[in-house]
């Protein structure tokens, strides 16, 4: 193996935090069963900004109509419990599937244009599924939820309890099998084409990347994985209401992936983790205000930047050097 | 002992916060009044926000009932909060009581559900019973495009086709609708007897507004709304444009008895001079209704026995007689209606004619 | 049917007076400025709180509307929004909107949560009516009062912009800040008043429209949205772009709803899209314009 | 097989009024050395964005290896051997050379889009990355971040990308640019070593390198064709001496 | 002939990196200055500093008179700067007529003046600057430096990517300016003959320090210096 091969593969290769992360997260449930709820929550969102940074952060498509998949897929995955069969796990693969088929028809809308226009493309297209969600209300209850889902338990063994034990162990163990899918995804060759692209979409052209189709493939997988998020949260909560496609959905995944970071899978977990723990906590001591402090969290994450924030040793380093 | 614990889920930010900030308001109010010990037992209040998402308000639920093992959830802005939190009422059999989402079918989605605020058929049918017999006879109906708004609009014209008036046309404004213009126009150009609306509220100032912008009364046509559109959160500030607007509602904060005057004056002073409304007293009553059945328990409070006590109860409110209907576990309250007047400089709904113990009309379907 | 056009007109002229100063910060200084809605929060309190406490009259609420948002604006740029000029846009979305998390807590908490209501002056509140039968034309007064104030601005800004230098020195100071300075271009004091200015018209957006469309703490969060699609499908290189779009705009909607209310909601949002998928910079760029 | 690789007729582009490609017919032979000279804006760049399919013609017909390609899309222009440089660098900023370079050699071997092996799982493109990072001496700054290169490296970098492409058609825009005088004819020596039946398109200013280089050019005045001949004849044209060359270039002749 | 600029002891660099190291040189006025150094040695860095467009760190800079280095660089242009950045950095939003409007003062130099000597741009009045081919580009470059009507022109590299023919009448023209206008250049460039023959002073870089300063004919009578300090012997 060559120096060039062995650097190359170095970039793909677990690193020893990781499996311990994954490990702590499994174990949580465990020492933590009063949180099991907000772990749970916290493995959807999770789950939910990792299939955006799919398109944002390596394939520089931005978005703010995500949730158009998440709805779908909470919608399906609700529909098909209710009328269909109360398994999760083939109430989750078919949820995925129709997502999957949702997100090819909308990749064609984000081919062209700036990233405002991408914006707002998507955008309307999740407010038109919201509308219709409003409209078809003698299917998905209308704006009132859809009530009445009743899931069966998970392999047929696990039941869905009142603590939420195993709803947690079922929304990590799907992201844990998405992001390893996810993680393969981005160190291939098409991987990198997708960076490629966000990079410089003339030049990838012009070393023979067919930028559309890839564009097109990612954005159909990325609202799979949407989608998925989108049925777990359905299926967790036994309910579907029109909420999930709304705009302040798609707003708060992209806020948590760039808290986060973009681009390196990890910034939905850690922003999910950081965004959701901190919500809880401030709104439990100001229900009223909390958002006041999550805003000056924002700023202040920005203007003294992520990497500073996250290593406060920086700080004054920094000012030495320059005296 | 350990504390009575009542876990109290709403909308504190965003753009139900009022109805959040009211309920609170009045369940604290409650607890000053009436002491925070009852049968020897300690009431604690926690207060969650659930941001008006569903999926948060069963979360906190969740984890109420879980972790600090509340003997009674409580609050629910928005109808869906209601429905998602209804299965955990359900499982682990604690009483929810619902104190303001107000579609109908809320109480038949867990035999654990009370609610003390009202339901939009009961409100709407009283203005159809009163319609026809004061001249109006055509109406066009404008309601906001979701569920309350679709059973404020069949129950409103179900009940005045039974009276022999005509709803001539139904518009439905989507919920998030800046101008209501094109609608009004619609309205003007169909020169009914009267307009009648159910917008959630806030929106209903600006309907109020543009209606009057649009010269509809100058053109002969009426404004009969449910009394969210002249919540009296904000009647106040409407302006002498709000005068003579009848609407019908189970509270005004002009409601005449006694209780009702001591219940306006200590909520105010508790509250920087604010108002309550129809929230505010949904969250009163609630109080009253989770207070009375501790006390009937003797302080030991199980969930099943809770909810028998909850059952039946019959009481005075500051709304007027109320009484929690055993069967369906709904409210059956008097529905007034009332005409906007002005009362030292200030504006008020005030009543001049009522229905007495109307039953939701969706429970008979 | 000529009614109908007036209040799409009026109604379009609004989303514009609410939408330009985002058009001017997002597409001329092309900082992403979520916290926009908050600034025209900011001129529609001072409106409210002035007139209802102090009694000022409401034109004379205008201008403070105005000036107070663009004293705002000019204090956070010098302070806060500088250093964000060179980072990625996705950094500039979490700040503006977490400024505006905060705004609107803070308003929650110093004025609290309810409605605000304005009380118009009662020569902007009736309505005129000329012709009869079909053609009748009603005109509200403030529906006027409002296209009229928005074609001055209109006017105004077209001149700046393309007249006076400012605009070549402004849009030369966005593509290339150290080159422009180098070149003579007073990159700050241009960024300065062109940021106070897109402030100071927002907050002035914010005290005409909080009449029509209400106002309350969420009012930054709720109409975001439509700011940004006036700008999206104006495209971002001039401030006609915009003004056309929100005409165009207001009156489809206006009339969409009233022809087939059934379709309400889905008629911008589809208007949209189709929109900026046959034209994705913008409907009305110039030829060739930025890519 | 005939001897033309690449050739175009009556190739016309215009800007709203402005005609910068006006009736090009250019032929490009098997193996050529070719240079593309002209005075600034006489459509040198503009010819190779409609050749490569960043810009669709106006007018006329663009054919490659015998097949009409005037409507094909750009990659797969690329996929059928022809590749170009550009005048501004165009590289992806937040890789490194050693991935770009992995990445070009993968999607060319028809590996782009495969989603599950690793990228530098096959050796054999892995072996061709170390070969070109060694050519174009980029084996030591392989792991940092392409935007932190100085500016000579990157230029390298960016011929390295479109010879990773294996090319039957090179079209080269300005290659040397920025390039220090000293390093500029090591650079186009690397060029000049491709195999022989590899064709060349040169676009320079640097007239001691394309005489050096071309064995064939074309000279190209607003936007149309002034001439075609070998290097003497050209350097001798008295017309392209007073538009393009002017006097201090009399030495070639 | 006065002095126009003078740079003592100067020292400067991006961020905390150093990149000239005590640099002192002085120009007369309508004097040309060709700077040469191999790639990376800290020209464009010295022009950019004179401009004010890096970080100083040490050392003074005047022009005719007037403490440069104690200007914002904005003020700079208005003391009597005109730059030619080297990446050219058209204003790509702005036309061609706009880039130069964009910047104009009042003085001898106007746009029509800048049309008269490149053609090509008079033509291409409304393009935008990112619709310009390379040469263009440049041309508007020197062209945009023209009408701040400067004192002192700073031209890092503007030959590059021009015709054989556009060099000749551009060297030419900036012999013409220097010499009938008064106006002061300094000129980066690859090809050291090219410049020498129209320079009065030259300076060579290393490593950001300076090398070698003479007068440009001495300089070019003298190839054995030439290869040794820019490795070049034409
Ligand atoms: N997008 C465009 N819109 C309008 N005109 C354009 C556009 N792109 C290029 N042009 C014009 O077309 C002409 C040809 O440009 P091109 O870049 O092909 O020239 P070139 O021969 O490469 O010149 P140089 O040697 O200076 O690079 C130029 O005059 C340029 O101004
Ligand atoms: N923006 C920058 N940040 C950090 N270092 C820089 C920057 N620009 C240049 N440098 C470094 O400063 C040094 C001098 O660069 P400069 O551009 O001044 O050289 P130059 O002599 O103009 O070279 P060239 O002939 O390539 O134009 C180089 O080592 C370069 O890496
Ligand atoms: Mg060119
Ligand atoms: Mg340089």
């Amino acid at each position: 193996m060559n120096a060039a091969q062995k650097s190359l593969l170095q970039a793909s290769r677990w690193r020893a935090w990781e499996p311990a992360l994954w490990a702590a997260a499994f174990i949580a449930p465990m020492v933590l069963p009063s949180h099991a709820a907000i772990i749970n929550e916290i493995a959807i969102v999770a789950l939910f900004a990792m299939s955006l940074d799919l398109v944002l952060g390596f394939t520089g498509i931005v978005s703010l109509g995500h949730a158009a998949f998440f709805g779908f897929g909470a919608y399906s995955a609700a529909l098909f419990a209710k009328h269909v069969m109360p398994d999760p796990l083939v109430g989750l693969a078919v949820a995925i599937a129709g997502c999957t088929l949702l997100g090819a028809v909308a990749s064609l809308t984000i081919q062209r244009g700036s990233d405002l226009t991408r914006l707002m493309v998507t955008l309307g297209f999740a407010l038109i599924l919201l509308e219709l969600a409003n409209k078809l209300d003698w299917l998905t209850g209308g704006a009132d939820g859809l009530q009445g889902v009743i899931l069966g338990p998970v392999l047929g063994m696990f039941a869905f309890d009142l603590g939420g034990k195993t709803a947690a162990y079922y929304s990590l163990a799907v992201l844990l099998v998405f992001f390893v899918l996810a993680r393969r995804l981005v160190h291939s060759p098409f991987g990198a084409t997708l960076e490629a692209i966000r990079d410089n979409r003339l030049r990838a052209m012009a070393i023979g990347i067919p930028v559309s189709s890839r564009i097109a493939v990612v954005y159909t997988i990325a609202a799979a994985l949407a989608g998925a998020a989108g049925a777990l949260l359905a299926q967790t909560t036994g309910f579907a209401s029109l909420d999930v496609f709304e705009f302040h959905r798609s707003a708060d995944v992209m806020l948590i992936l760039v808290v986060g970071g973009t681009g390196w899978l990890y910034g939905g977990i850690a922003g999910a983790i950081v965004f959701k723990l901190m919500q809880d906590a401030l709104s439990a001591i100001t229900p009223q205000y909390w958002t006041f402090w999550i805003g000056l969290f924002l700023v202040v994450l920005v203007l003294v930047g992520r990497e500073r924030l996250l290593k406060p040793w920086t700080w004054f380093a920094k000012k030495g050097g320059a005296a | 002992e350990e504390a009575f614990k009542i876990g109290l889920i709403l909308p504190m930010t965003g753009q139900q916060a009022t109805t959040g900030r009211q309920i609170e308001a009045a369940a604290k109010l409650y607890m000053a009044q009436n002491g925070d010990t009852v049968a020897g037992r300690k009431v604690q209040l926690i207060i969650k926000d659930d941001t008006s998402l569903p999926d948060v308000t069963r979360r906190l639920a969740q984890e109420l009932v879980v972790n600090d093992k509340v003997n009674v959830l409580a609050g629910f802005g928005i109808t869906p909060s209601a429905m998602a939190t209804a299965p955990i009422a359900t499982q682990s059999k604690t009483p929810q009581v619902v104190m303001a989402a107000a579609t109908s079918a809320i109480t038949e989605a867990s035999p654990y559900i009370v609610r003390t605020s009202f339901t939009l058929p009961q409100v709407s049918v009283a203005l159809a019973d009163w319609a026809p017999k004061n001249g109006i006879k055509t109406v066009v109906t404008l309601v906001s495009d979701y569920g309350p708004g679709i059973d404020a609009e069949k129950f409103f014209k179900d009940r005045l086709t039974f009276n022999g008036g005509k709803v001539t046309e139904s518009l439905r404004v989507p919920l998030r609708n800046p101008d209501f213009a094109p609608f009004l126009q619609k309205v003007r150009d169909a020169k009914p007897d009267a307009l009648f609306v159910f917008v959630p509220s806030g929106a209903g100032s600006a309907v109020m507004k543009q209606f009057l912008e649009r010269g509809m009364d100058k053109a002969g046509i009426k404004l009969i709304a449910t009394g969210d559109v002249t919540d009296d959160d904000q009647l106040n500030d409407m302006g002498d444009g709000a005068l003579g607007v009848v609407t019908s509602h189970h509270y005004s904060a002009a409601h005449p008895s006694a209780m009702n005057k001591k219940f306006v004056e200590a909520f105010g002073k508790a509250n920087k001079g604010l108002r309550p409304n129809f929230m505010a007293v949904g969250g009163y009553d609630g109080m009253r209704v989770i207070y009375e059945a501790l006390k009937k328990t003797g302080g030991k409070g199980g969930g099943d026995a809770l909810l028998a006590a909850m059952k039946g109860q019959i009481f005075e409110s500051p709304r007027g007689p109320v009484f929690i209907d055993a069967q369906t576990r709904d409210i059956v309250q008097n529905v007034y209606l009332r005409k906007v007047e002005k009362k030292d400089g200030q504006l008020y709904n005030v009543e001049f004619d009522v229905i007495k113990d109307v039953k939701d009309p969706g429970k008979n379907k | 049917m000529l009614t109908i056009l007036f209040d799409g007109i009026a109604y379009g002229m609004l989303l514009f007076v609410l939408a330009v100063g985002l058009a001017v910060t997002m597409g001329l200084m092309n900082f992403i400025n979520l916290a926009h809605g908050a600034f025209a929060m900011a001129g529609g309190y001072v409106t409210v709180l002035l007139m209802q406490h102090a009694g000022v009259p409401f034109l004379v609420c205008l201008p403070i509307a105005f000036v107070i948002p663009a004293l705002i604006g000019a204090v956070l740029e010098r302070t806060l929004y500088r250093p964000l000029y060179n980072k990625p846009h996705l950094d500039q979305v979490l700040f503006s909107i977490g400024l505006t998390f905060m705004a609107v807590a803070a308003v929650d908490f110093f004025v609290g949560s309810t409605q605000q209501i304005i009380q118009l002056p009662e020569w902007l509140k009736g309505r005129t009516e000329i012709g009869s039968g079909d053609w009748i034309l009603g005109m509200g007064h403030y529906r006027l009062f409002i296209i009229a104030v928005c074609a001055a601005l209109t006017v105004a800004l077209q001149f700046v912009l393309a007249k006076t230098r400012f605009g070549s020195r402004l849009r030369a100071s966005v593509d290339d800040q150290r080159v422009a300075a180098g070149l003579g271009i007073n990159v700050n004091i241009v960024f300065l008043s062109t940021f106070a200015v897109g402030s100071g018209l927002a907050g002035l957006g914010g005290a005409l429209g909080a009449e029509v469309l209400g106002l309350d703490p969420s009012f930054p969060l709720k109409f975001m949205i439509y700011f940004l699609i006036v700008v999206a499908v104006g495209g971002t290189s001039s401030i006609t772009g915009p003004l056309l779009a929100a005409l165009l705009l207001g009156v489809a909607d206006v009339a969409g709803k009233y022809y087939i209310p059934k379709m309400g909601a889905f008629i911008v949002y589809t208007l949209m899209i189709v929109i900026l998928i046959w034209r994705p910079q913008g409907l009305f760029v110039r030829s060739g314009g930025k890519t | 097989m005939s001897d033309v690789v690449l050739s175009c007729k009556g190739l016309v582009k215009r800007f709203g009024g402005i005609t910068a490609t006006n009736n090009v017919t250019l032929e490009l032979k098997r193996g050529a050395r070719h240079a593309l000279i002209g005075p600034n804006g006489a459509g040198k760049t503009t010819l190779i964005n409609l050749l490569t399919g960043v810009l669709e013609p106006t007018e006329g017909s663009i054919t490659l290896e015998g097949r009409d390609i005037t409507k094909l899309a750009p990659h797969l222009r690329v996929r059928s051997g022809m590749v170009r440089t550009f005048q501004i660098n165009q590289l992806f900023a937040s890789m490194t050379p050693l991935e770009t370079l992995a990445l070009v050699v993968s999607q060319h071997r028809g590996l782009g889009a495969s989603i599950w092996k690793r990228l530098g799982a096959d050796a054999a493109v892995t072996q061709r990355c170390t070969e070109l990072l060694e050519q174009f001496r980029l084996a030591e700054v392989m792991n940092q971040r392409t935007e932190h290169l100085a500016y000579g490296k990157r230029r390298l970098l960016e011929i390295a990308i479109a010879l990773a492409c294996e090319p039957r058609v090179l079209l080269l825009d300005e290659p040397v640019a920025g390039v220090p005088a000293g390093e500029r004819e090591e650079l186009l020596q690397t060029v000049a070593a491709l195999p022989a039946d590899v064709s060349v398109l040169l676009i320079e200013h640097d007239m001691d390198l394309v005489f050096s280089f071309a064995n064939r050019m074309t000279v190209l005045v607003n936007g149309t064709v002034l001439t075609e001949g070998d290097p003497d004849q050209i350097a001798n044209d008295p017309e392209v001496k007073a538009v393009y060359l002017g006097h201090g270039e009399d030495a070639h002749a | 002939m006065p002095e126009l600029l003078r740079i003592e002891s100067l020292s400067a660099g991006y961020g905390e990196a150093v990149v000239l190291h005590d640099v002192s040189l002085a120009l007369g006025e309508g004097q040309t200055l060709a700077l040469l150094g191999r790639n990376g040695t800290g020209k464009t860095t010295l022009m950019n500093t004179i401009a004010g467009a890096t970080r100083q760190h040490a050392g003074t800079i005047t022009l005719g008179g007037v403490a440069l280095h104690k200007l914002a660089p904005h003020q700079r242009a208005a003391a009597g700067i005109g730059w030619v950045p080297q990446e050219r950095n058209i204003f790509r939003s702005l036309t061609v007529h706009e880039n130069l409007t964009a910047v104009a003062r009042a003085g001898k130099w106007t746009p029509d003046g800048v049309y008269a000597m490149f053609p090509r741009l008079a033509e291409r009045k409304t393009n935008l600057g990112t619709q310009l081919s390379g040469g263009e580009q440049q041309m508007l470059a020197v062209g945009r430096a023209l009408v701040v009507n400067p004192k002192l022109l700073l031209l890092d590299e503007p030959l590059e990517g021009l015709a054989p023919i556009i060099v000749e009448e551009l060297l030419a023209a900036i012999r013409r300016i220097t010499r009938e206008e008064g106006l002061s250049a300094i000129i980066v460039e690859q090809h050291p003959q090219a410049v020498l023959a129209i320079s009065d002073e030259a300076v060579v870089l290393d490593r950001g320090t300076v090398v070698h300063a003479s007068s440009a004919q001495a300089l070019s009578a003298q190839p054995e210096v030439l290869e040794r300090l820019l490795g070049v012997s034409r």
